[in-house]
């Protein structure tokens, strides 16, 4: 379900970048091909390219599709979801970005390791942050794993909590950094210098390529599922509500956000401009800060 | 009665007199004259046993006072007389470090000793009971002597001196200490110069010289 | 099904385990039989190596079996009393859980050291082989003993032999003078620790001069004094552990010595300072306050933080190694910390979370950090290279050491579903539970620290890519790696033991929480639940958090597994091999990929605060352009060079006392005694 | 009887080596009658173990357990000297720096020395006792300047003049004992300077008097102790004497001097109480500890660092005997036993490794387990017994005294630990860099005898671990006894 409607997401944020920017945008679709292209194409595979070159695309793709199997997108009482908490996903995550950066060691090209240093820059920022605003959320809530949460904002639901406001902006600026988008990247430039995620596929092609690509629009797509499963779970069916009609309620909720939250993404993005490499640090140590600021806000509130 | 009240006259008079003495020896320059006051000082030391035993009337008194007479009178005299005439040293003086003021601490020391013995000699019985102060006195001064002195022979003879003190300090204290003991620390000072007396010459073999400033040589640089 | 293993295990144990402290201590004493036996044979490599090593190894393996026997039985604490020691106090020897637990990790830990040293020691290095075999063996007792003593005496004899066997294993390469002065410094932190810990020992007898540890146990305290004895352990213990700022010696000396020896160091011997302090503060203490938890805390999340900093920056694969040790060993200090908070303020529950959490990390660093140190020394013996600078690539050339040590990677960076992860993800879920401690301006500080120790473990996973990217993967920097070589078969047998353990711990963390129950339980009167099923660990509650390792490894298997399958019917599986894309830049050399330095420099850009860097970069024109940089621990100068130089200074100052002039003598003798007695007029 | 004998047998030897001194068997003489001193020494402790303390020759001499075990070590680490001295001195007379005369010169003055040093433990008169110590003083006198070099000339004379006049003023003490004591034992046969007597009587006996005897007795004995700051002879004499006799020194006569200190201590205790004597001890054993730990950190040649370490040695024995109480004095007395074993070993390789090396400066002494491992090994193993790293006893006892200290007077403690911090790295930092490192000196072709040094680092190993009940007993005994 999520693997299919990955792509569909990605696809739709460049629509919108390309309205906003308006050029005449691309068709909704078009990821979908591209991958198709991508899995016909045949390999070209660097001389000594190693084992844990070629399997990371797998690893990557597994990964993430386990975290969209874990994140309460539709509805609570998941099978995986007692797996892992929320902590055990940025865990996944970060496995992802482990295993992506050391296949852009392996060949060793000077891009390669660039990307990888860059990449993992960027992570160990994000990731405290990402942490912190869960944190806020146990604060509210009490618990750590996702569907729990769902369930408690049900019995008391807050918005207006500042910690709350402030957790949302820090995840929206960890969320754009985790996905290489801009300020910190950018998704659609080969311009060497500049870019981290790119600089990291370089080695990759054809299906390798393919699976990386949809890892990471899926990862992109479970970022926004934790996103609302934190700040706006409305229509998630839980254990309450019964079956079908829930269900679907939860899928038409779903796909209004994912449009809402692709077209504000898209508008961010075109907004705001790339910062150098080495701004990135004082961007995330914001969103850092705000997480923080969230937790010392919710105590001093007393919420 | 009216005898011993003399003999304790007398006593207190030689009793200053070797505090004399000491002073002396502390501002004395030349090896000649110290070795001389050295031998008055035994002397002096002699009548006075003599006297005390006399007084007391123990024997062995006698015997430790001949024996001061042997030693410290004839012996050790003619031995350091003959020592630096053999090393050519009795004509050599040596300047002191500004006697005055080694005298007001000399001073300083006997009051200091005069107050640190004023309870113990109240309580002695003796007849030369105040006399213990003057020997602790005597025992300070040659330490002080040693301290100031250059030269190994002076530095020996205050080490005699400060002997003479200790002795002083037996008679006058308690009758002297056992005869045993009398004889070892007799037998012990004998050896004792005989050895200083090898270690001249080989000091003086070594460095020509009985100088201490050449036995500075070993130290923390 | 685990539970009813357990039933097992623990219906064996009853049978088994009712003299098992005997049967320890003659593994113990079997060890330093090993030792000696070493000088029938003293100059052959292969009888000491391959055939006393070994030995050593399945001794460990019946320590860990006995220790692990004793946990699951869950008997009452047993006692020897050896007819040794000093007159009054013979050598007191007791097997509770506490040091059950530890030995338990001695055992599995060692075990695989012990099989890879047997395969690594060549002939020719260093010390003579009967040597090395007398002084590993030796450590590995002290260790034991140490875990063991149930008397201040024995323990500080067990501790201090411990050291000093330590110190001779590390200059077993004594003729190189960094060397010697790495041990150096490494043996005189030590001794002062040992007599900081004496002091505290001190205290505790409280007046009842019985050095045995039940007589401190009954002994009451004031809280000055408890405060006294606590900190003094905390300098000692703090000292061997490595905590900062008494953490000098450790990137010096681990790197020095032999690999398996750094393992067993960084393994082993930093949990004895782990155990001393668990010891002292929760068995022997009868009183703790929460300050104490606050010091632990702050202490070991700053350590925490410098050595995980510090690893960024380090060029030589040991020293990162070693001061991931030190980051490593602040967290655990940290998960005490919080445990001692949580005690002190009548939460148990939650206090014996924080202390599983730390308990679950020391046995997971014996695993992985043990299992890297042997990785390096494998690496070492390959390629007689230490620097990060001149590795890379290596994973072609040793696919085993290769792909075990990205095990042993992947779990120090605390990444799901290996062990590592575990014991950090407890570690957060108690820092989770803090803000309810009942002091309000703690409550305002942990989120920092929960901050700190987040950003600490993301920075672990960037040092881990580090080490393991520049070593392993790329091209080889040097001409001569590509004749490196695999390491041999004892070697594997060693490092897959470990990497199992990691992986195994990652897959059932209820065995470690299992392990470390009975411990919880002892000292604090609280354990936290297994979970409810097999399937998952819940510490508190199902619905607040939990946490699968098996379903999540299983899941990232299955999924990799059909992926792969379905990629292969949907797409055609032809592969062409071409060179590396040059970017149109044809003339890229090996030297040209991102270096160690490299790597570090964004590191060194935002926390440059934390460290004196000297650089000299080559001008623009200069044809043989050179980088060189120097990175050097401010705690270094900060602290320890004035000590040295304020007791140089004062040593000259003092010599004019032996000027040589007797004079001067005599008057110092004259001045005494009069001194003297004007005291006493 | 046995008391004759022992005291009788090393006379005999200095008459003996006197006359044969100079002959090839001396050294192996001077060996045989240190191991008869040995045997008589050793049936005499059985007799005592067997029948308690002893009272003999007109109660001149006797025999307690303080001083019984102090009689063994002498006798002990005298007869294993006697044994190193063989090969040594032999070695040093080939290097010409030894010539027949002087070789009986110092056979027979060794055994005058050890003569002394057991009549000073043995005897019952205070007296007598004073007598010995000077005795010992002026035989190791002609020791120390065996070599008529310039430097051991001075030494000698700096030992001389300040040992003798350190030991007048310990007359004088014993004097004022005398005066203070013979009002209540009268004059007749010397009673009044008979130690078993005067501990009888020593509650009635005059405090003002005892305490002015305690402190020329104090200085007095001190001096030959090298309690700082009057242990200024004490390094010189350690560095320029020959190898067996720093050993001697250091081992030994420290020792007895110690015992002469505490016997008084006893004493005045019983008349003035503990505390202005124990701080007296406490005081000079702090400074001495810490004064010798920094000069130690600035030495460079390997028989003055030792010297220096007996110094800090000392401090800390005194140390423990002003803190006095059973666990303290029991402490002392085992680290007295250690530290004279472990001082005589670390002296004896000492010795042969600047014999080997050529000097006695430690820079130029390096990588001596390539050289010869017995030596490395040796120098290696002492150095860290001395430092007080267990299993060695001189942990043992450092172990008891630092948590009596911390428990009595917590204030000393810093004190100590700079003290034993900064000896350790002094220490060490020299010793490490001799014994391990590169040399360039090719191996020795045969080692030297050291089986003396194994043997006492064998014995200090086991007191670190397990103490004979009897030796246990005669400590605590000990300890009793001086309170």
């Amino acid at each position: 379900m999520a693997i299919a409607i990955a792509p569909l997401f990605a696809g739709w944020i460049a629509q919108c970048r390309a309205w906003l920017q308006n050029r005449s945008a691309p068709p909704l679709l078009l990821p979908y091909r591209m991958l198709r292209k991508l899995f016909l194409k045949d390999v070209a595979l660097a001389t000594d390219a190693s084992v844990l070159f070629r399997a990371t695309p797998y690893v990557l793709f597994g990964t993430m599709v386990l975290a969209a199997a874990i994140i309460p997108s539709l509805v609570t009482d998941l099978p995986m979801a007692r797996v892992a908490d929320s902590i055990a996903l940025v865990g996944l995550f970060a496995t992802a970005r482990v295993f992506l950066s050391l296949a852009a060691m392996d060949i060793g090209t000077a891009f390669g390791t660039l990307g990888a240093r860059r990449e993992m820059m960027v992570g160990f920022l994000a990731e405290p942050a990402l942490l912190m605003v869960l944190f806020n959320a146990f604060l509210l809530y009490g618990s750590t794993s996702l569907p729990s949460l769902v369930d408690g904002y049900r019995t008391h639901p807050s918005i207006i909590d500042p910690s709350v406001i402030f957790a949302a902006v820090a995840f929206v600026m960890v969320a754009l950094a985790e996905n290489a988008r801009i300020p910190i990247d950018n998704p659609s430039t080969h311009l060497e210098l500049t870019m981290i995620h790119e600089a990291m596929l370089i080695e990759y092609s054809a299906r390798h390529l393919a699976l990386v690509e949809w890892a990471s629009s899926l990862k992109l797509f479970n970022y926004a599922c934790i996103g609302f499963a934190l700040f706006m779970p409305w229509g998630i069916a839980t254990h309450g509500s019964d079956g079908a009609g829930a269900l679907l309620i939860a899928i038409a909720a779903l796909m209004g956000k994912l449009v809402i939250a692709g077209a504000a993404l898209a508008l961010i993005e075109s907004l705001s401009a790339k910062l150098r490499i080495f701004r990135a640090p004082e961007y995330l140590a914001m969103a850092f800060l705000l997480a923080v600021l969230g937790l010392l806000v919710h105590l001093l509130l007393g919420a | 009665m009216h005898t011993s009240q003399l003999i304790a006259e007398v006593l207190r008079v030689l009793a200053a007199g070797l505090l004399l003495i000491s002073f002396a020896m502390l501002s004395g320059r030349r090896t000649q004259q110290l070795i001389t006051l050295f031998a008055w000082q035994g002397a002096m030391l002699f009548v006075s046993t003599c006297l005390v035993a006399y007084s007391s009337g123990l024997t062995e008194m006698y015997y430790s006072a001949a024996l001061t007479l042997l030693l410290k009178v004839i012996a050790l005299p003619w031995i350091l007389n003959r020592l630096i005439k053999r090393l050519g040293a009795q004509w050599d003086s040596e300047q002191l470090v500004n006697v005055p003021t080694t005298m007001l601490v000399g001073l300083v020391l006997v009051i200091f000793a005069f107050g640190l013995a004023q309870p113990i000699s109240s309580m002695a019985t003796t007849i030369t009971r105040h006399t213990l102060g003057i020997a602790l006195a005597v025992i300070l001064l040659a330490f002080l002597m040693m301290i100031t002195r250059r030269k190994a022979v002076t530095q020996v003879i205050g080490f005699l001196a400060m002997e003479n003190g200790l002795f002083l300090a037996a008679t006058s204290a308690t009758y002297g200490m056992p005869m045993v003991i009398e004889l070892g620390i007799a037998l012990d000072l004998l050896v004792g110069v005989f050895i200083l007396g090898i270690f001249f010459f080989q000091i003086r073999e070594q460095f020509d010289s009985l100088d201490l400033h050449n036995l500075e040589s070993l130290k923390e640089d | 099904m685990l539970l009813s293993a357990n039933h097992w295990i623990s219906g064996l144990a009853e049978t088994l385990a009712v003299n098992d402290l005997h049967s320890l201590l003659l593994l113990v004493a079997a060890w330093m039989v090993l030792g000696f036996a070493g000088f029938l044979r003293p100059h052959s490599i292969r009888f000491v190596a391959r055939f006393l090593f070994p030995a050593g190894a399945v001794l460990c393996l019946g320590v860990a079996l006995l220790a692990g026997l004793f946990l699951a039985s869950g008997h009452a604490p047993q006692l020897v009393v050896l007819p040794l020691g000093l007159p009054d106090l013979p050598f007191h020897i007791r097997l509770d859980v506490l040091s059950a637990f530890f030995l338990l990790l001695l055992g599995v830990a060692g075990a695989g050291i012990s099989t890879f040293a047997a395969g690594y020691f060549r002939s020719g290095e260093g010390t003579a082989p009967a040597l090395l075999g007398l002084e590993y063996h030796l450590f590995l007792a002290s260790m034991a003993m140490v875990i063991l003593a149930d008397d201040a005496y024995l323990f500080m004899v067990a501790w201090e032999t411990m050291a000093l066997s330590s110190y001779f294993l590390v200059t077993s390469h004594h003729r190189i003078p960094e060397i010697r002065r790495a041990g150096f410094l490494y043996l005189i932190m030590a001794h002062v620790g040992a007599v900081c810990i004496l002091l505290s020992f001190g205290v505790l007898q409280g007046g009842s001069w019985q050095f045995t540890f039940d007589a401190m146990r009954s002994a009451h305290f004031t809280p000055f004094w408890a405060t006294t004895a606590f900190l003094l352990a905390l300098l000692g213990f703090g000292a061997k552990a490595g905590l900062v700022p008494m953490h000098v010696w450790l990137p010096e000396a681990h790197p020095a010595a032999p690999s398996p020896v750094s393992a067993m160091m960084s393994g082993l011997m930093l949990k004895t300072a782990i155990y001393g302090i668990l010891r002292i503060s929760f068995d022997l203490l009868s009183i703790r306050f929460w300050q104490w938890g606050v010091l632990l805390l702050v202490l070991g999340l700053f350590s925490a933080l410098f050595g995980a900093i510090f690893a960024a920056v380090q060029t030589d694969m040991k020293r990162l190694l070693a001061y991931s040790s030190i980051e490593n060993v602040g967290l655990i200090f940290a998960g005490i910390g919080l445990a001692i908070l949580f005690e002190t303020s009548n939460m148990h529950l939650f206090a014996a979370l924080a202390l599983t959490a730390a308990l679950v990390h020391s046995l997971n660093h014996a695993l992985f950090k043990s299992l890297l140190f042997l990785t390096t020394g494998s690496v070492l013996h390959a390629t007689k290279q230490r620097s990060l600078g001149k590795l890379g690539g290596l994973i072609r050339r040793m696919p085993w050491v290769a792909s075990l040590a990205l095990i042993g990677t992947l779990s120090i960076a605390g990444l799901p579903p290996l062990n590592g992860f575990v014991s950090e993800w407890l570690l957060l879920q108690s820092f989770l539970f803090t803000p309810q401690l009942p002091h309000a301006f703690l409550n305002m500080l942990i989120p920092l620290g929960a901050a700190v120790l987040a950003l600490t473990v993301a920075l672990a996973a960037y040092v881990m890519v580090k080490f393991y990217g520049v070593i392993f993967l790329g091209q080889p920097r040097e001409a001569s790696l590509v004749n490196a070589h695999d390491a041999n078969w004892l070697e594997r047998l060693g490092l897959i033991w470990l990497a199992v353990g990691c992986v195994l711990i990652g897959a059932f963390p209820q065995l470690a929480l299992m392990a470390s129950a009975p411990v919880t339980g002892k000292l604090l009167g609280e354990t936290v639940r297994p979970g409810s099923t097999v399937w998952w660990i819940a510490p508190i509650a199902q619905e607040q958090a939990s946490y699968s390792g098996l379903i999540l490894l299983a899941g990232i298997l299955s999924v990799v597994a059909i992926t792969f399958v379905c990629v292969r019917l949907l797409a055609h599986g032809r592969i062409r091999r071409t060179d590396t894309w040059d970017c149109g830049y044809p003339w890229q050399t090996s030297r040209m990929q991102d270096t160690a330095e490299g790597f570090g420099q964004p590191i060194r850009h935002m926390f440059g605060t934390f460290f004196r860097m000297e650089r000299d970069m080559p001008s623009a024109s200069d044809t043989a352009p050179r980088y060189r940089i120097y990175i050097e621990d401010r705690l270094w100068r900060a602290i320890y060079l004035p000590i040295s130089r304020g007791v140089q200074k004062l040593a000259d100052g003092i010599g004019f006392l032996q000027g040589g002039r007797l004079s001067i003598y005599l008057l110092y003798s004259f001045l005494t005694l009069l001194g003297l007695l004007v005291f006493v007029l | 009887m046995e008391i004759l004998i022992v005291l009788g047998l090393p006379l005999l030897g200095a008459a003996l080596l006197a006359l044969f001194g100079a002959r090839r068997f001396a050294a192996e003489l001077n060996a045989g009658m240190s191991l008869a001193t040995l045997i008589a020494a050793s049936s005499l402790v059985l007799r005592v173990i067997r029948y308690g303390p002893m009272l003999v020759g007109h109660e001149q001499f006797f025999v307690d357990p303080f001083n019984v075990f102090l009689v063994a070590l002498t006798a002990f680490v005298g007869f294993t000297t006697a044994l190193f001295s063989r090969p040594y001195m032999r070695i040093e007379e080939h290097h010409g720096r030894l010539n027949p005369r002087r070789l009986r010169l110092y056979h027979s003055m060794y055994q005058l020395f050890m003569f002394a040093m057991l009549l000073a433990l043995l005897t019952n008169n205070m007296g007598l006792l004073w007598v010995a110590m000077e005795a010992a003083t002026l035989s190791t006198v002609l020791l120390v300047s065996l070599y008529r070099t310039r430097a051991s000339l001075e030494a000698a004379w700096k030992y001389f003049i300040l040992c003798g006049v350190g030991i007048a003023q310990a007359l004088f003490g014993t004097i004022l004992l005398y005066f203070a004591a013979e009002k209540t034992l009268g004059r007749e046969g010397m009673t009044a300077l008979l130690w078993t007597h005067l501990i009888a009587v020593k509650g009635q006996l005059e405090p003002r008097v005892l305490g002015l005897a305690f402190v020329f007795l104090l200085v007095g004995y001190g001096t030959k102790v090298g309690l700082a700051p009057l242990h200024n002879w004490l390094p010189d004499a350690h560095a320029e004497g020959p190898t067996p006799v720093s050993a001697v020194l250091s081992g030994l006569l420290l020792n007895v001097a110690l015992y002469a200190v505490i016997r008084c201590k006893v004493l005045v205790e019983g008349s003035i109480g503990h505390l202005l004597p124990g701080r007296m001890l406490m005081t000079f054993g702090l400074l001495s500890a810490v004064l010798g730990a920094f000069f130690i950190w600035r030495q460079r040649d390997i028989k003055r660092l030792f010297g220096y370490s007996s110094i800090e040695h000392m401090g800390i024995i005194t140390f423990a005997f002003g803190l006095g109480g059973p666990v303290a004095n029991f402490a002392a007395l085992l680290h007295m036993t250690v530290h004279s074993l472990t001082k005589s070993a670390i002296f004896f390789t000492a010795g042969h490794a600047s014999q080997t090396a050529g000097t006695q400066q430690m820079d130029g002494i390096r990588g001596l387990v390539g050289i010869s491992p017995p030596i490395g090994w040796g120098l290696m193993l002492g150095s860290l017994a001395i430092l007080g790293m267990p299993p060695f006893g001189v942990f043992a006892s450092e172990f008891l005294i630092l948590t009596t200290a911390m428990r009595e007077h917590p204030w000393t403690t810093p004190f100590l630990l700079i003290a034993l911090g900064v000896a350790f790295a002094g220490i060490f930092s020299r010793v490490q860099p001799m014994v391990f490192g590169e040399s360039d000196s090719p191996p020795l072709p045969h080692s030297p005898a050291l089986l003396p040094v194994f043997v006492h680092l064998a014995m200090v190993l086991t007191l670190g671990v397990y103490m004979p009940a009897a030796l246990a007993e005669w400590y605590r005994a000990a300890a009793r006894l001086i309170g």
